[in-house]
């Protein structure tokens, strides 16, 4: 490791007020829109499946019969 | 005498893929007045755009037996004209548009001829919703094209304007020419002319 | 059986149909043009009326109000063509698309273009440009007023539809526009040190070439796109 | 004739392996499990990439530490280039081959350049400070990426705001193809602009050769940040698939299928 303590890789000489903000909001975007793309598909699942369920209670219900 | 000009075969509308009424066929000749009818929403209006080009959601063949910019003219619901410009000067650039130089003596005969020659100068916004529709029919007459392709040329018409229409459509088919209608008023005199196409849902 | 109209006599009808369109709405017409001539009150108001400050601003702030005025009214630019079905009219037409499409923005940019050109002398007089700036900028005004009316109809034909279409028009249009106003600033402020203003003006001329030539179809398909999907 | 005859093979054989893909379903039943590679190698080459860069990598003899951004920042630019080609390119080839999914593709493109492009504008921004001694600098590359953010969003938007589906598709197909045919230009002329007003003459990356323990991460990251996009356009497309094809069987089919299967994470993806 070029740095000799977390103390001195958090502070990089003083441009660590610039590097590490910039790296997590990058990567804070990049999480979040994970986190949205997920939840989205999530939803869009959850309404096929809505789609989907009435037909799967006619198959229980012939079974049942 | 008469002389085809258009055939369909199996044509149905799509939209998103789905056909939106049973799959048609007709002959289109000359002398002839076809009116396509059926409930609103069948897709009437979409089938006449179909049929001059205007739109490419369909399936089944069509067939122009004359060149098709040529010999027809269509007037949709749309006016086809700019509401603050005089009728001569709409009709003039209406005339352009299709390629036709109208002079100053062919615009006073038509409009004369659609009694709209006392209001040649005046912009067409101001005209009775009759008067538009003299208007339009004076854009049909303009071109002197054989095919007339008119959606709902009937709609906020008097009685008396209905008939003067009823009477151009039939001169028009008299000399030759053909024209396609929908409307889903029903036509006041069917005569040997006639000929009605009814569009049912698929 | 039928004869076609010649190109050029098309080309006059519909150029003469504008031009009285514009007669008819003339005092919607001039907006742009007044809008323009009241921004350059502002610029003294809000900066510095001292004529040094002025004068080192003036050509970029006549360009930008020009850009400005120009996205004005250009969210109308084919409504009304659009809404009374004109368009779908030209669509039926023998000629192409591209063509009426063609025409209507040249029309366009002979009258506003010409019009904010003749009015720069008076726009430059306003923010103390130096005389011997004058003609370059009206050069490059008449050039540039060219292709903006070119992306500005492409913003106008894409939001046809759009539901508010008249932020969006800016943001489609201006990111095109961008080299223009380089290049305009360019010849200006060249020709302002003494140098050669060859490279810039060549620039503007070839991206108005480039603009008429292809951006017209790209309308085109644009129009047909709002009108048939 | 042989060759021709191959050569004709190869065109049938390309064809239809296109079509293929062009067909939503073979599409979303073909990469089901791509996901997780992709995000897996997203992960741990960006991992390695920029703990590389932010811990063992020498600092730069002139920026310092501050240089350290460059594995973030020269990533997100070059991947944001890429989407907008990308984007282009699917819209080209929707619009000329009329290819539903191509559109879809597309779609998938955007709001991920957006992102990207942003965080390339930030870190510049976050660079620039300690470099240039200011946020903002109209540098060439800066304001070349501004505008290139202007553009993805002007196709996000206009896809929006568009009433009808097919419409604003085509729509925002069309503006993408004309946005690429203008980037080159706008390019030329904001450096053009540049090097008359001779302002920053600082370039970020152009540079004396690197050496390698600097160079290397960042084609780590680089790696990485392409893995990342991979991985973000196929959770998208797969997501706008399973939007748009609701109605048709082989989806309620497949749906079906998986709710039988494992009903204790349907969730799951």
């Amino acid at each position: 490791m070029y740095f000799s303590s977390w103390q001195q890789a958090l502070q990089m000489q003083g441009h660590g007020m610039y590097v590490w903000p910039a790296y997590l909001i990058g990567i804070g975007i990049l999480v979040v829109f994970t986190w949205v793309l997920r939840s989205r598909t999530r939803d869009a699942l959850r309404k096929l499946q809505r789609q989907v369920e009435p037909s799967d209670q006619v198959e229980t219900s012939d079974s049942g019969a | 005498m008469s002389i085809p000009l258009l055939t369909v075969n199996q044509v149905s509308c799509l939209i998103e893929e789905t056909p939106l009424f049973k799959p048609i066929d007709f002959v289109l000749q000359s002398g002839v007045l076809l009116h396509l009818q059926g409930a609103n929403g069948i897709g009437k209006t979409s089938l006449l755009r179909v049929l001059i080009g205007l739109s490419s959601h369909y399936q089944g063949a069509i067939k122009w037996h004359t060149p098709l910019y040529l010999s027809t003219v269509y007037l949709g619901h749309l006016a086809g004209f700019h509401a603050l410009l005089s009728a001569q000067e709409n009709l003039r650039y209406f005339a352009a548009i299709h390629g036709r130089a109208l002079t100053v003596g062919d615009i006073e005969h038509i409009l004369r001829h659609v009694q709209l020659w006392q209001y040649a100068e005046d912009p067409l916004g101001q005209l009775s919703a009759g008067q538009k529709q003299r208007f339009k029919i004076a854009q049909l007459l303009s071109m002197q094209r054989t095919v007339w392709m008119m959606d709902e040329p009937f709609t906020s018409l008097d009685q008396t304007t209905c008939l003067w229409l009823e009477q151009q459509m039939k001169e028009h088919v008299q000399q030759g020419g053909a024209i396609v209608f929908t409307s889903h008023q029903a036509f006041a005199e069917a005569d040997t002319h006639y000929q009605a196409l009814t569009l049912v849902a698929a | 059986m039928t004869i076609l109209m010649t190109l050029r006599h098309l080309f006059w009808l519909a150029l003469r149909r504008e031009g009285l369109l514009v007669v008819q709405k003339s005092s919607q017409a001039l907006q742009p043009l007044l809008f323009l001539t009241l921004i350059m009150a502002l610029f003294p108001l809000a900066i510095s009326p001292d004529q040094k400050i002025l004068a080192t601003i003036a050509a970029g702030v006549i360009w930008i109000a020009v850009l400005l005025a120009s996205y004005l009214a250009s969210d109308a630019f084919f409504a009304e063509d659009w809404q009374s079905g004109v368009i779908e009219q030209w669509r039926y037409s023998p000629y192409p698309l591209a063509w009426w499409v063609q025409i209507k923005i040249v029309a366009h940019w002979m009258l506003y273009g010409v019009s904010i050109t003749l009015m720069a002398p008076l726009l430059a007089l306003l923010l103390a440009l130096p005389w011997s700036q004058v003609p370059i900028l009206m050069l490059t005004l008449f050039i540039g007023s060219g292709i903006i009316a070119y992306s500005n109809a492409l913003a106008a034909a894409l939001t046809l539809r759009a539901r508010s279409a008249a932020v969006l028009v800016l943001l489609i249009a201006l990111p095109m526009q961008i080299p223009v106003v380089i290049f305009a600033m360019a010849a200006i402020n060249l020709q302002a040190s003494g140098e050669s203003i060859l490279a810039p003006l060549a620039f503007l001329g070839g991206l108005w070439l480039f603009s008429a030539a292809l951006l017209p179809l790209a309308i085109a398909m644009a129009l047909q796109i709002m009108m048939t999907a | 004739m042989a060759t021709n005859d191959a050569n004709k093979n190869w065109r049938v054989v390309f064809k239809r392996w296109f079509h293929q893909w062009a067909s939503p379903r073979f599409f979303f039943e073909k990469t089901a499990s791509w996901l997780p590679f992709l995000s897996g190698m997203a992960i741990v080459l960006l991992g390695i990439g920029w703990g590389w860069g932010l811990f063992w990598a020498p600092p730069d003899y002139q920026q310092g530490n501050s240089f350290r951004l460059i594995y973030l920042h020269v990533p997100a630019a070059s991947v944001a280039l890429s989407i907008y080609a990308l984007m282009a390119m699917f819209s080209l080839v929707s619009l000329v081959w009329k290819i539903k999914l191509a559109d879809t593709w597309a779609q998938s493109c955007v709001m991920s350049g957006v992102l990207f492009t942003f965080i390339a504008l930030m870190t510049g921004a976050f660079w620039g400070k300690p470099t240039w001694g200011t946020w903002w600098q109209w540098d060439a590359r800066l304001t070349s990426m501004l505008v290139l953010e202007f553009l993805f969003i002007g196709v996000m938007v206009l896809r929006t705001a568009i009433e009808g589906r097919e419409a604003a598709n085509k729509a925002a197909a069309l503006l993408a193809v004309v946005g690429i045919v203008n980037l080159p230009i706008i390019k030329f002329s904001v450096n053009w602009w540049n090097t008359l007003h001779q302002g920053a003459t600082f370039k970020l990356t152009e540079k004396p050769p690197m050496p390698a323990e600097m160079w290397v991460p960042l084609l780590i990251a680089l790696l990485g940040i392409y893995f990342l996009f991979a991985a973000f356009w196929l959770l998208e497309t797969r997501l706008l698939i399973l939007q748009r094809e609701g109605k048709s069987q082989w989806l309620q089919r497949w749906m079906m299928t998986r709710y039988c299967i494992d009903n204790k994470d349907k969730d799951k993806f």
